[in-house]
C-alpha cells in the first residue's frame, strides 16, 4: 500500500507518540495490501508494523465502535466494525433504543462513501482546490463585511438535531443581525409538523409507536420503508407481527395507498386509492370515528366502494382506543389535521403517538424553504451556507435555482461531493464523512446519540462545526467542540452519572444516552382547526395523477454516488440502475404501452403543461389505475461517475443514460401547494415516444403462477410460498400435509454424522418486508462486486442474497422471499463439481472453495434455487482507495470462479476460534451472519440445528407449518425451501430422491381463504 | 532358422531399452510426488535480507526472550504480528549495542582514562532513525519517523485465511511451523507452507493430539478458504 | 545357417495359398509370407496357432478395472474422504463409468502396445520387404535355402506351375 | 485401385480443395480469435447468465461428440457385423471421429471460467494433501470417457492405417515422403505373423470401441441425467443420446461422403449402395429420436410433477419454442423424405436432408440444455438466453477446425482403407482367380 497511496502514510509530526493514528493507518493498510498483490513467482512483500503500537489494537482483530448511522436523519445507532484502523462494516446495534439492532440498506451502504475517491479531498473555490487557510481568510473577511452591513445570512440545511451542531450553528447565526436557519427535508414530512402546529400549537413530529398499536391504519404512509424512521418502525411493527406466540395476537394493519409499497405488501387489508381521493377517505374515517365518539363532525359522503372497509376499520380502531394508530403520508396539511383529529378521538396521543418524546427526525419546513426561495429571487440574501442538502437537485429546478445561488455573493457549501449545488457554490468546505468525525444527534427527544470517529479523516476535510467555529474566530478540534457542548447542554439533562467525565466516557462507549427530554409545550387539542376536507373533485376519467416517491435504495438521491445502492434491486420493481414510470398494468394496456417503452411524462394538464421527463415504463401490479409513479433520487450529477462501471468489453453498455446520468430526476414534479411540497396528486400527462429502453431488472417473472398457456393441469401455481391464518396456524390447521412430508428411505447409507453443530437458518416470511438491508449487508461483508447495468440486464447480478418478490393476483398481496444458498444437506451442486470445489463441511455448510473452482458452472445449473453466482469477468477493483472497504477475511474472487453464500463462514470461523481459545462451545447467538445481523425486522434466525435449545430450533418448531394470513408468511426451516425436519435430523433433504419436489415440500402454505 | 540381428533405424532393442528407462524414470518422478521439483509459489528456504539485521538467534536463542513478547498477536489474533518499533524500544531505549562492544569501549576508556563514550550499533541506529530519534533516544524534530519495511517471509496465498491464535492456543509450538528460529541469525522459511503440509499436520494432530491433549483440527475447506 | 533365400511372388491370394500348402508339404522352410492384406485361410495353411492377443487384452482390461476401482475407492473413501452432496464415502455406483473407461483404455492400449512389441513394430523401424509390391498387389513367399538338398530350379518350376509371376534368389545376411 | 485411392495424395491438389481449405481455415481462425478473446476477457463475453450457465458451449460439445460417434460405429460395429460395405467409408469415418472429438474436446476446456486450471479435473498426485477429484461428478466421467474415446479411436484408426502407409511408402521414390511414410508405417512389411496378430487385434479393438462409443454418449448424457433440473433429470437420456448421436453422425458422414466422392473422384468406391444404406440408417435413428421426444412428453405428463410438465410445455410453447420446432422439423419431419428411393438416390436431395439433420441435432442439444435451464424451479430466477457473436464465431471456428483437419487428411492420407477394400475386392473375385 505504501507504494500506492502515499498520502495515507503521512509523515509523523514532531512528537512521534501522538501520531499513532497515522501509523495505525499505515499498519492497517499494509496487511490489506497483500490482497491485491499480483501472483508473480516470488513477489517481495513487506510487513510494515506500527512504530508505536496502540495498546487497544491488535492487528488482525476487529474493534467495534458504537456510533450513529449518518445515512439519513433517522439517527439509528450502529456499531462500526474496524479492522486494522479502517472501518469495514456497519453493524446493527442491538441496545440502541431506536434501531434495536437494525440497519437499513442505505445505512449499510453509506460506508462506501468513506472510501469514495471522488469525494472532495480539500476545500474548493470556484471548483478548484485551495488550502483551508486561504478559504478561511476569504470567508471570514466576507462574513465580517456582511456582519458590518447587516446583510442577510441564511443557513440552509436538512434536518439537524444534534446538540452540538444546533449550538454551533445557532451561535454562528447569532453573530449576524439578519440570520435565519432554514431546514427542509428532501423527503418532506413538513405537513405533519404543520398540522400539529395547528392542532396542538407546537410544530412537532410525534414518535409513532407501532409496537404499541393493535390496529394500524395507514394512508399512503410507507412507514416500513422510506417514511420518517423506517428501521425504528419496522422493529416496532415486527414486535407485534410475530406468529410465534398464540397468546400475543398479531396487530391488524389496513393500508390505503395509491402505489404498491412494501408496507402495503405486508398489510392485512390493502385498498388502492387515488392520491386525490385520499383526503376524502381520511375525512370519511374521521366522520365514522367522530360518530362513535359522539363528537360533532360533518363528513362528506364516504366513497361507496370503501364503506365496508372503513366501517370495519372504524369499529376495530374504536375498540382498540389508545392501542390504535392512524398514520398518513400525505403532504396535505388539512388531511394531516384530520389524521390528528382521528388519533385524538381515539385517545392515541401519548399512547401510540408520543409527543413528549417527539421525533426530531424530520424538522424541515417547506414553508420556510419557500420563504428562502422568495428571498433568493428577490436577491436579498448576502450569504448562503448549505449544509447536507443539495437544493439544486432536491427542488428539481436546477437551472433557475443554480442561477439564484450563483447570484448570492457568498455561498459556502459543506458538500462532500460535487453535486448539483456544490457545482454552483463558490466555496465548498467539505464536511467529514460521518464515520470520520465527532457527531451527535437527538433523533427523538430524550435520546441523544454520540458518535466518535471510527477512523481519522482520510482526506483533507473538516467538519461543519469546526469550519463554523473557525469562522467565528474560535478554531477548535471537533472533539473539543462536541465535548464542550455536551458538558454545557446534555450533561445537565441527566442524573445517572455524577461527573461529566464519567458521563462522557460512558456515552462515548455506548454511543447514546438517555436524558430528560426537553418539554414539548403541547396545547390542548384545537378542534377548531379540524375542517372536513372538501369532497374530492371526482377525477376526470382517465386523468392520471403523479406520485413521486423515494425508493429504499435511492431515498432522496444523496447517495446516488453509491454503486451498491444503484445496483440494489428495488424491492417491488426489481429494477436497478434506472428510474422509470410505474403504471398499473391495466393503465399501460389502455395506453398501449409495453414494459420498457419510453414515455414522456409531463406534469399538468394539456392546457398548462409543466415540467416533463422521459423514462421507460414499468408495470406495477397493485398500483391504482390513475397513478403514474416516479421514483425520486435519480438523475443526479453524482451518478455521472457510473459511465464505465462494470466490466468493459466489446458489447458492454454504459450504466448511464444518454444524458450521462443514471435515471432522471423526478424532483421537478414535486409542486409547492398550500405550504407544503406535494409529492402526489398532481395531474400528469403521458405520451409514448416510440422508443424503448430495456430495464435492468433482476426478476423477469413476477408471480408464482406459471404463464397460463404453459402450466399443466392443476399446476397453475407453484407451491413455493404458502400462507395460512394466524388462527389456523395455532390450531394446527395450517398444515396441509406437505410440511410433514416424510423422507423416503435412503438409497445410500448415511455415513456423514454431524457430531458438532449443524448450522441452519430460518427466515420468517411474515416478518420480511423486502427492505433489502440484508442484500447490502451481505455485499459489504462478502466483498460482492458491483457489475453495472449492462451485466444486470444480462441477468448476471452478483448478490448472494436476493429478495424474490411474488405478486398474488392483481398485486394486492405480495410475498417477499429472501433467497440465498440453502446449504442443502444432499446438494446437487456438490455432486457434480469435478474439482471438489464445493463440498459439505462437518458442520453442515455447503462450502465453496474459490481457489479450487475451475468455473464449469455445472453447480449453478444444478442449483434448484439459482443462488450461485459466477464471476463472468474480473470485476473492476482498480480504485485502490475504494478497495479499502473490502473485508480482509473474505477472498476477492477472480474471474471464472463460482461464489455464493456460506452463512458468512468467516464469522463462524472467528467465533469458533474465539470459543475454543476460551475452552467453550459456541454460544447460541454468538454467530450472526451479516444478513441476520442487520435485519431491522429480525426475520432471520441463525444457529445450531443440532442444539434443541437454540433459538433456531425453537423458531423452526411452529414453522413446520407455515402460516399466516394475508401478508403473513413464514418460511419453513432453513429458509424457504429446505425441509426443516430432515435438516434437523441431519438427513439429506429432498433434492436427491425427489429431484423436482424441492420446492413443493418447501415453505409456506397456500393462501388462506380469507 | 536363426534370428537375424536388427539393423533398423536405432535398432529395436536399444530403442526399447531407452523407452523402458524413460518410462521408469517418468513414473518414478510421479511417485516421488514432485519431491525435488519446486512448485511455483513454494518459498521454502526463503531467507531475504532484512532492512535491519535483527538476529532471532541472539534474541530468542541466547537471550531466551519469549516469542510472544514481541509477536504478541500470536495468541490473540490471526496475525502474530511483526513487533512495533516501540516494543524494541522497551529494551533498546537503554541497550544500544552488544555487550561485547560496551565492554571493549569500557576497557578502552579505562585505558585512555576517560569516561566511556556512548556506543550505538549501526543496526540499532536504523531503529532509532525509523522512530525519528536522536542518539540520546530523544525525538529529533529534524528526523521524520518512517515505518520499517521488513521483508515478509511467511505468507500464504490471499485465498488462505490462516489464524495464529487458533494454533497457539491449542499448544502448537512456534517451532513446529517456523523451525528452529532461535538458531537462525537471519530468518528463513522452514516449511513449505503448502496445503498438503497444513492438511497432513491437521490429520496427524487429530490422531496424536497436541502437547498430550486431544484436538479437533478440522480439515474442512472453509476452515481456511473463505 | 544359410544366407540364401528364395522369394516367390504371386498375383493373387488363391495361388499364394496353394503355394503355401505345397511348400509346407514339401517341407520347405518358409521364412515368411508377405501379403498386401490379411488373406483368409492363410493361418490354416501355415498351421499357425490362434493369436494370443486376446489374452493380453483381457489381462490389461482386468488390470484397468481393478486399478481404477481400487484407486477411486482409495482416493474417495480412504485417503481423503469428503462429504460430497451427502453421498457415502464409498459411492461405488458412481465409480462405475470411470472404471469402465479405464478398462477399455487399458485393454485397448495395452493390447496394441503388446502387438507392436510382439511384432517388433515401432516408428522408424526399417521395413524389410521382399518386393515393394507386396504392400500393394503382390503376394510373396520367402523360403530359406536351408540345406544342400534345396534345389532352386525345382522350386522355380513348382511355384511357376502354381502361378508365381516371379521367383528369384536373394542372397543376404538378412531375410528379405 | 491403389492408384485411385492414392491419386489425391500424389497429384497436385485441385482448386476446389484449395478453396475449401481456405474457407475452412478462415473459419478456424475466426474461431481461434473468438476463443482467444473469450479466454483473455472472460466467459462474460458469452451470452450466458446466472440461470443459463451452459448453452452454446455444451451444445457444441455434445453435438461434436455425437458426430464423432458415427465414425466409430461405422468402423467398429459394422466391422463386427461383417458389413463389408463399410470398408469404403470406415477410414474417413474414423478420421471424422477423431476430428469431431478434437472439436468436442475443446469446448469443455474453454467453457471453464479458468481453462488454464482445467487440469484440476485430472486425478494427479499433488501437494494439496493430496486432494483428488470428485469421481461422483459426470464431468470427471466425461474427462475419462472423452480421453479414452479419443485415444482408442486414434489407435483404431492408426492401426487400420499402418498397412496403407506401408503401401504408400513402397510406392514412393526415395525422398522425404518415403522417409516420413517409412517412419509412420512402423516398418510394416505385410508379414504373415504380423497379419496373424493384426487381425485379432483389430477385431478386439472393434469389440472394445463398440461399448466404448455407447458408454461415451451415455456418460455425456449423464451430465444432464444425474442433475436435478427438470428436463435434464431423465433416465431415458443415455439411449436417447446414443440414438441421437448415431443419427447425427450418420447424417454428417453422408454429408462428408457426398462431398468427398465428388471432390476426390471416388465414385467407384463410395457407391450409391453405401449412400442408400446410410440413408436407411438415418431414417431408423430418426424414428428412435422421434420416439424419445414423444416419450419425454409422456413421462412429464405421467409424472404429475408441476415442474417437469412445465418444462416440456415451455419447450414447445414457451419463449424459446422456435428452437424446439426447428429441432422437430429437422429431426423428425424432414428425414421422412428418405423413405422414398427416388430421394435416396438423388445426391443433392440427400445432401440437403442431411444438412437439415445436422442442424436439427445441434438444436436438439440446444433445446435440452437451454430450455431446461432458462425456466426451472423458482420463477424469480427465470431468464432468457441469446448468444453473442463470440459464441457464434466459436461454433463457426469448430466447423473450421473440423473441415481443415478433414481436408488435410484427405490430402495426406488414404481416404479409403486400401488393405481392407482389397481384401473385399479380391475376395469377390477369387472364384475367377482374376487379379485386378
Amino acid at each position: 500500500m505504501s507504494e500506492s497511496d502515499p498520502k495515507l502514510i503521512t509523515s509523523p509530526t514532531d512528537d512521534w507518540s501522538t501520531s499513532r493514528r497515522t501509523f495505525l493507518r499505515a499498519a492497517g493498510f499494509t496487511f490489506a495490501s497483500a490482497m491485491f498483490t499480483g501472483c508473480q513467482a516470488t513477489p517481495i512483500r513487506h510487513a510494515i508494523p506500527y512504530l508505536v503500537q496502540p495498546e487497544d489494537i491488535v492487528p488482525g482483530r476487529s474493534v467495534y465502535y458504537a456510533g450513529m448511522c449518518g445515512g439519513c436523519t433517522a439517527g439509528c445507532g450502529v456499531l462500526v466494525k474496524n479492522r486494522d484502523g479502517r472501518p469495514i462494516k456497519i453493524e446493527g446495534y442491538r441496545d440502541h433504543a431506536l434501531s434495536q439492532g437494525g440497519v437499513c440498506a442505505v445505512g449499510q451502504a453509506h460506508l462506501l462513501g468513506l472510501y469514495d475517491s471522488l469525494r472532495f479531498s480539500s476545500a474548493q473555490r470556484d471548483g478548484q482546490p485551495v488550502n483551508w487557510t486561504e478559504v478561511d481568510a476569504e470567508i471570514t473577511a466576507q462574513l465580517a463585511k456582511i456582519r458590518g452591513e447587516g446583510g442577510a445570512v441564511r443557513y440552509l440545511s436538512g434536518t439537524v438535531n444534534g446538540p452540538t451542531a444546533r449550538t454551533v450553528v445557532e451561535k454562528f447565526l447569532g453573530g449576524f443581525a439578519d440570520a435565519r436557519w432554514v431546514m427542509y427535508d428532501p423527503i418532506s414530512s413538513s405537513a405533519i409538523l404543520d398540522a400539529h402546529e395547528r392542532t396542538h400549537g407546537v410544530r412537532v413530529l410525534p414518535r409513532y409507536r407501532f409496537d404499541k398499536a393493535d390496529v394500524i391504519a395507514s394512508f399512503d404512509a410507507d412507514f416500513l420503508a422510506t417514511w420518517t424512521s423506517s428501521v425504528e418502525h419496522t422493529a416496532g411493527y415486527r414486535s407485534r407481527r410475530s406468529p410465534d406466540d398464540a397468546a400475543v395476537p398479531m396487530s391488524f394493519h389496513v393500508q390505503f395507498e395509491s402505489r404498491l409499497t412494501t408496507t402495503g405488501g405486508k398489510a392485512d387489508r390493502r385498498v388502492r386509492v387515488a392520491p386525490s381521493q385520499m383526503g376524502a377517505l381520511v375525512t370519511s374515517l374521521a366522520g365514522l370515528i367522530a360518530k362513535r365518539a359522539g363528537t360533532e363532525f360533518a363528513p362528506a359522503a364516504v366513497a361507496a366502494a370503501e364503506t365496508d372497509v372503513l366501517e370495519n376499520l372504524a369499529d376495530r380502531l374504536w375498540s382498540a382506543r389508545g392501542r390504535s394508530l392512524v398514520v398518513c403520508g400525505s403532504q396535505e396539511i388539512q388531511t394531516q389535521v384530520l389524521c390528528n383529529f382521528i388519533n385524538h378521538l381515539l385517545g392515541n396521543y401519548d399512547q401510540t403517538l408520543d409527543l413528549a418524546g417527539a421525533s426530531n427526525q424530520r424538522l424541515g419546513s417547506d414553508s420556510a424553504l419557500a420563504g428562502l426561495l422568495e428571498e433568493l429571487r428577490a436577491g436579498r440574501v448576502r450569504a448562503l451556507l448549505i449544509d447536507g442538502v443539495d437544493p439544486a437537485f432536491d427542488l428539481g429546478a436546477p437551472a433557475e435555482l443554480a442561477d439564484l445561488i450563483r447570484r448570492v455573493p457568498l455561498v459556502v457549501n459543506f458538500a462532500s461531493r460535487n453535486d448539483e449545488t456544490a457545482a454552483v457554490s463558490r466555496f465548498v468546505c467539505p464536511d467529514h464523512h460521518p464515520l470520520e468525525s465527532w457527531t451527535d444527534a437527538e433523533p427523538v427527544r430524550g435520546l441523544v446519540n454520540l458518535s466518535q470517529p471510527a477512523t481519522p479523516p482520510l482526506l483533507n476535510t473538516r467538519s461543519v462545526v469546526e469550519s463554523l467555529s473557525t469562522w467565528m474566530g474560535e478554531a477548535r478540534p471537533g472533539l473539543d467542540i462536541v465535548r464542550a457542548t455536551w458538558e454545557a447542554k446534555v450533561f445537565l439533562r441527566q442524573t445517572a452519572q455524577p461527573s461529566f467525565l464519567a458521563f462522557w466516557e460512558r456515552t462515548v462507549q455506548d454511543g447514546f444516552c438517555t436524558v430528560t427530554p426537553e418539554p414539548v409545550a403541547a396545547a390542548p387539542f384545537n378542534a377548531a382547526a379540524v375542517k372536513p376536507k372538501a369532497e374530492a373533485v371526482p377525477a376526470a376519467a382517465g386523468q392520471l395523477e403523479l406520485v413521486v416517491y423515494p425508493t429504499v435504495g435511492m431515498l432522496d438521491g444523496h447517495h446516488a454516488y453509491n454503486a451498491w445502492l444503484q445496483e440494489l434491486p428495488d424491492p417491488m420493481t426489481r429494477v436497478t440502475w434506472d428510474s422509470y414510470a410505474c403504471l398499473a398494468p391495466a393503465t399501460a394496456k389502455r395506453l398501449g404501452l409495453a414494459e420498457g417503452d419510453v414515455v414522456r411524462v409531463t406534469a399538468g394538464t394539456p392546457d398548462s403543461p409543466g415540467p416533463s421527463l422521459e423514462c421507460p415504463v414499468v408495470f406495477q401490479p397493485g398500483q391504482h389505475e390513475s397513478v403514474v409513479a416516479l421514483p425520486m433520487g435519480f438523475g443526479s450529477r453524482l451518478s455521472e461517475r457510473f459511465a464505465n462501471v462494470g466490466p468493459q468489453w466489446l458489447q458492454s453498455q454504459p450504466a448511464v443514460g444518454d444524458d450521462g446520468r443514471v435515471g432522471r430526476n423526478a424532483a421537478p414534479f414535486v409542486a409547492m401547494r398550500d405550504g407544503a411540497r406535494r409529492f402526489d396528486g398532481n395531474p400528469v400527462q403521458i405520451s409514448p415516444t416510440g422508443r424503448s429502453r430495456p430495464l435492468a431488472a433482476t426478476q423477469l417473472h413476477h408471480t408464482l403462477s406459471a404463464p397460463e398457456e404453459l402450466s399443466g393441469l392443476g399446476f397453475e401455481r407453484r407451491d413455493i410460498v404458502r400462507q395460512t391464518t394466524f388462527a389456523a396456524l395455532h390450531a394446527g390447521a395450517g398444515h396441509d400435509g406437505h410440511g410433514a412430508h416424510h423422507g423416503p428411505s435412503e438409497l445410500w447409507s448415511q455415513d456423514h454424522p454431524v457430531t458438532g453443530p449443524k448450522w441452519g437458518m430460518s427466515i420468517d416470511l411474515s416478518a420480511c418486508n423486502g427492505c433489502s438491508a440484508c442484500v447490502i449487508a451481505c455485499q459489504v461483508e462478502n466483498n460482492v462486486p458491483v457489475v453495472g447495468r449492462d451485466e444486470v440486464m444480462r441477468q448476471r447480478e452478483m448478490h448472494w442474497i436476493r429478495i424474490d418478490r411474488y405478486y398474488e393476483g392483481e398485486g394486492d398481496d405480495v410475498a417477499f422471499q429472501p433467497m440465498m444458498c440453502q446449504q442443502c444437506a444432499v446438494a446437487g451442486c456438490e455432486t457434480v463439481c469435478p474439482a471438489l470445489a464445493t463440498l459439505h463441511s462437518e458442520d453442515g455448510l455447503n462450502q465453496q472453495v474459490y481457489n479450487r473452482c475451475v468455473g464449469t458452472r455445472y453447480c449453478a445449473n444444478n442449483c434448484a434455487y439459482k443462488v450461485r453466482r459466477f464471476n463472468w469477468f474480473d470485476y473492476p477493483h482498480a480504485d485502490r482507495f475504494q478497495n479499502l472497504v473490502l473485508n480482509p477475511d473474505v477472498t476477492v474472487r477472480s474471474r471464472g470462479v463460482m461464489e455464493k453464500c456460506t452463512f458468512c463462514v468467516q464469522r463462524i470461523q472467528e467465533a469458533r476460534i474465539a470459543a475454543r481459545a476460551r475452552g467453550e462451545t459456541i454460544a447460541d447467538g454468538a454467530i450472526e451472519p451479516a444478513c441476520q445481523q442487520t435485519c431491522p425486522a429480525r426475520a432471520i434466525t441463525f444457529g445450531d440445528l443440532n442444539d434443541p435449545n437454540s433459538a433456531l430450533s425453537k423458531a423452526n418448531e411452529p414453522a413446520q407449518i407455515s402460516r399466516p394470513g394475508r401478508g403473513r408468511h413464514r418460511a419453513v426451516g432453513v429458509v424457504p425451501g429446505g425441509r426443516p425436519e430432515s435438516r434437523r435430523r441431519g438427513r439429506p433433504s429432498w433434492l436427491r430422491l425427489h429431484p423436482y419436489s424441492g420446492c413443493r415440500s418447501s415453505p409456506a402454505t397456500r393462501r388462506s381463504a380469507r | 532358422m536363426t534370428e537375424v540381428p536388427e539393423t533398423g533405424w536405432l535398432g529395436s532393442r536399444r530403442l526399447t531399452t531407452i523407452l523402458v528407462i524413460a518410462l521408469v524414470f517418468g513414473a518414478g518422478l510421479l511417485v516421488v510426488g514432485f519431491g525435488p521439483v519446486r512448485l511455483a509459489g513454494n518459498q521454502q528456504g526463503y531467507e531475504p535480507t532484512q532492512p535491519i539485521a535483527f538476529s532471532h538467534r541472539l534474541h530468542a536463542g541466547e537471550l531466551a526472550i519469549d516469542c510472544m513478547y514481541c509477536h504478541s498477536g500470536a495468541d490473540k489474533s490471526r496475525h502474530a504480528g511483526v513487533p512495533a518499533a516501540s516494543i524494541c524500544m522497551n529494551c533498546h531505549k537503554n541497550v544500544t549495542s552488544t555487550f561485547g562492544a560496551f565492554r571493549a569501549e569500557d576497557d578502552l576508556a579505562k585505558k585512555e582514562k576517560r569516561p566511556p563514550r556512548p556506543i550505538i550499533s549501526a543496526e540499532l541506529r536504523k531503529l532509532y532513525d525509523a522512530l525519528g530519534l536522536d542518539d540520546a533516544r530523544k525525538p529529533d524534530p529534524a528526523k521524520a519517523a518512517t515505518p520499517i519495511q521488513w521483508v515478509r517471509i511467511h505468507s500464504v496465498p490471499d485465498f488462505v485465511h490462516f489464524d495464529h491464535s487458533a494454533h497457539v492456543n491449542v499448544g502448537v509450538t512456534c517451532q513446529q511451523c517456523h523451525g528452529t528460529v532461535q538458531a537462525m541469525d537471519r530468518l528463513r522459511q522452514d516449511s513449505d507452507l503448502g496445503m498438503g503440509w497444513c492438511v497432513n499436520c491437521h490429520r496427524t494432530s487429530n490422531q496424536t493430539g497436541i502437547a498430550g491433549q486431544p484436538v479437533r483440527a478440522s480439515i474442512d475447506c472453509a476452515t481456511c478458504h473463505h | 545357417m544359410s544366407n540364401r533365400y528364395v522369394v516367390s511372388l504371386f498375383e493373387n491370394e488363391h495361388d499364394l495359398l496353394e503355394a503355401v500348402r505345397t511348400a509346407r508339404e514339401r517341407k520347405f522352410t518358409i521364412v515368411d509370407v508377405h501379403t498386401p492384406y490379411a488373406v483368409h485361410g492363410l493361418d490354416a495353411a501355415m498351421g499357425a496357432r490362434p493369436s494370443w492377443m486376446s489374452w493380453a487384452c483381457a489381462a490389461f482390461g482386468l488390470t484397468g478395472v481393478t486399478t481404477m476401482m481400487a484407486f477411486q475407492y482409495w482416493a474417495a473413501a480412504v485417503d481423503w474422504p469428503v462429504n460430497v452432496g451427502g453421498k457415502p464415502w464409498n459411492s461405488i455406483p458412481a465409480y462405475v463409468p470411470v472404471t469402465f473407461e479405464a478398462m477399455v483404455f487399458a485393454a485397448g492400449l495395452g493390447m496394441v502396445l503388446t502387438f507392436f512389441l510382439a511384432c517388433r513394430l515401432y516408428p522408424g523401424r526399417r521395413a524389410r520387404v521382399p518386393d515393394p509390391r507386396v504392400t500393394d498387389d503382390r503376394f510373396a513367399i520367402v523360403l530359406e535355402e536351408a540345406d544342400a538338398a534345396f534345389d532352386l530350379d525345382d522350386v522355380r518350376r513348382l511355384f511357376g506351375r502354381l502361378g508365381a509371376v516371379e521367383v528369384r534368389e536373394h542372397v543376404s545376411e538378412v531375410a528379405p | 485401385m491403389t492408384r485411385d485411392v492414392c491419386a489425391p495424395m500424389e497429384g497436385k491438389p485441385t482448386w476446389m480443395w484449395w478453396a475449401a481449405l481456405a474457407v475452412s481455415t478462415a473459419a478456424m481462425l475466426v474461431g481461434a480469435a473468438a476463443v482467444t478473446y473469450q479466454v483473455s476477457t472472460g466467459i462474460g463475453t458469452w451470452g450466458l447468465n446466472r440461470t443459463v450457465g451452459w448453452a452454446f458451449d455444451i451444445t457444441n460439445f455434445v453435438f461434436w461428440i455425437g458426430i464423432g460417434h458415427a465414425g466409430t460405429l461405422i468402423s467398429a460395429i459394422l466391422f463386427l457385423f461383417r458389413q463389408r460395405w463399410r470398408t469404403a467409408v470406415n477410414r474417413s469415418a474414423e478420421a471424422m471421429t477423431l476430428f469431431a472429438v478434437m472439436c468436442a474436446g475443446i469446448f469443455p476446456i474453454i467453457h471453464m471460467g479458468r481453462p488454464w486450471l482445467a487440469f484440476f479435473v485430472i486425478p494427479y498426485w499433488n501437494t494439496r494433501g493430496p486432494l483428488w477429484v470428485n469421481f461422483r461428478s459426470p464431468l470427471v466421467w466425461d474427462f475419462f470417457a472423452i480421453s479414452t474415446y479419443f485415444l482408442i479411436s486414434a489407435v483404431f484408426w492408426y492401426i487400420g492405417l499402418i498397412p496403407d502407409l506401408a503401401t504408400i511408402r513402397d510406392r514412393e521414390k526415395p525422398g522425404l515422403r518415403k522417409t516420413v511414410f517409412g517412419i509412420l508405417s512402423f516398418g510394416w512389411n505385410g508379414s504373415f505373423r504380423t497379419w496373424h496378430h493384426y487381425e485379432l487385434v483389430y477385431l478386439l479393438l472393434a469389440g472394445l470401441a463398440t461399448p466404448l462409443v455407447l458408454s461415451v454418449h451415455s456418460i455425456v448424457s449423464t451430465d444432464f441425467a444425474t442433475s436435478v433440473i427438470p428436463g435434464w433429470h431423465t433416465t431415458i437420456f443415455p439411449p436417447y443420446f446414443v440414438a441421437g448421436a448415431i443419427f447425427s453422425g450418420f447424417a454428417m458422414v453422408l454429408t462428408l461422403m457426398i462431398i468427398v466422392r465428388k471432390v476426390m473422384r471416388l465414385e467407384n468406391y463410395l457407391t450409391m449402395r453405401h449412400i442408400d444404406a446410410m440413408c436407411k440408417l438415418v431414417i431408423a435413428t430418426s424414428g428412435i429420436v422421434a420416439i424419445a421426444y414423444a416419450t419425454e412428453f409422456f413421462t412429464a405428463m405421467y409424472s404429475a410433477n408441476a415442474y417437469e410438465q412445465f418444462v416440456f410445455m415451455n419447450r414447445a410453447l414457451g419463449p424459446m419454442n422456435w428452437a424446439y420446432w426447428i429441432m422437430v422439423g429437422c429431426n423428425v419431419i424432414t428425414p421422412q423424405f428418405l423413405w422414398f428411393k427416388k430421394i435416396r438416390s438423388n445426391l443433392v436431395a440427400v445432401f440437403i436432408l442431411t444438412i437439415f439433420v445436422n442442424i436439427g441435432m445441434w438444436f436438439e442439444r440446444f433445446v435440452i440444455i437451454v430450455t431446461s435451464l432458462h425456466r426451472d424451479f423458482l420463477p424469480s430466477s427465470w431468464a432468457l438466453y441469446a448468444p453473442t457473436p463470440i459464441e457464434i464465431a466459436t461454433l463457426i471456428g469448430s466447423f473450421g477446425l473440423f473441415f481443415t483437419a478433414f481436408l488435410i487428411f484427405c490430402r495426406v492420407l488414404p481416404v479409403i482403407a486400401m488393405g481392407e477394400v482389397k481384401g473385399v475386392l479380391t475376395f469377390g473375385r477369387r472364384a475367377k482367380g482374376a487379379t485386378k
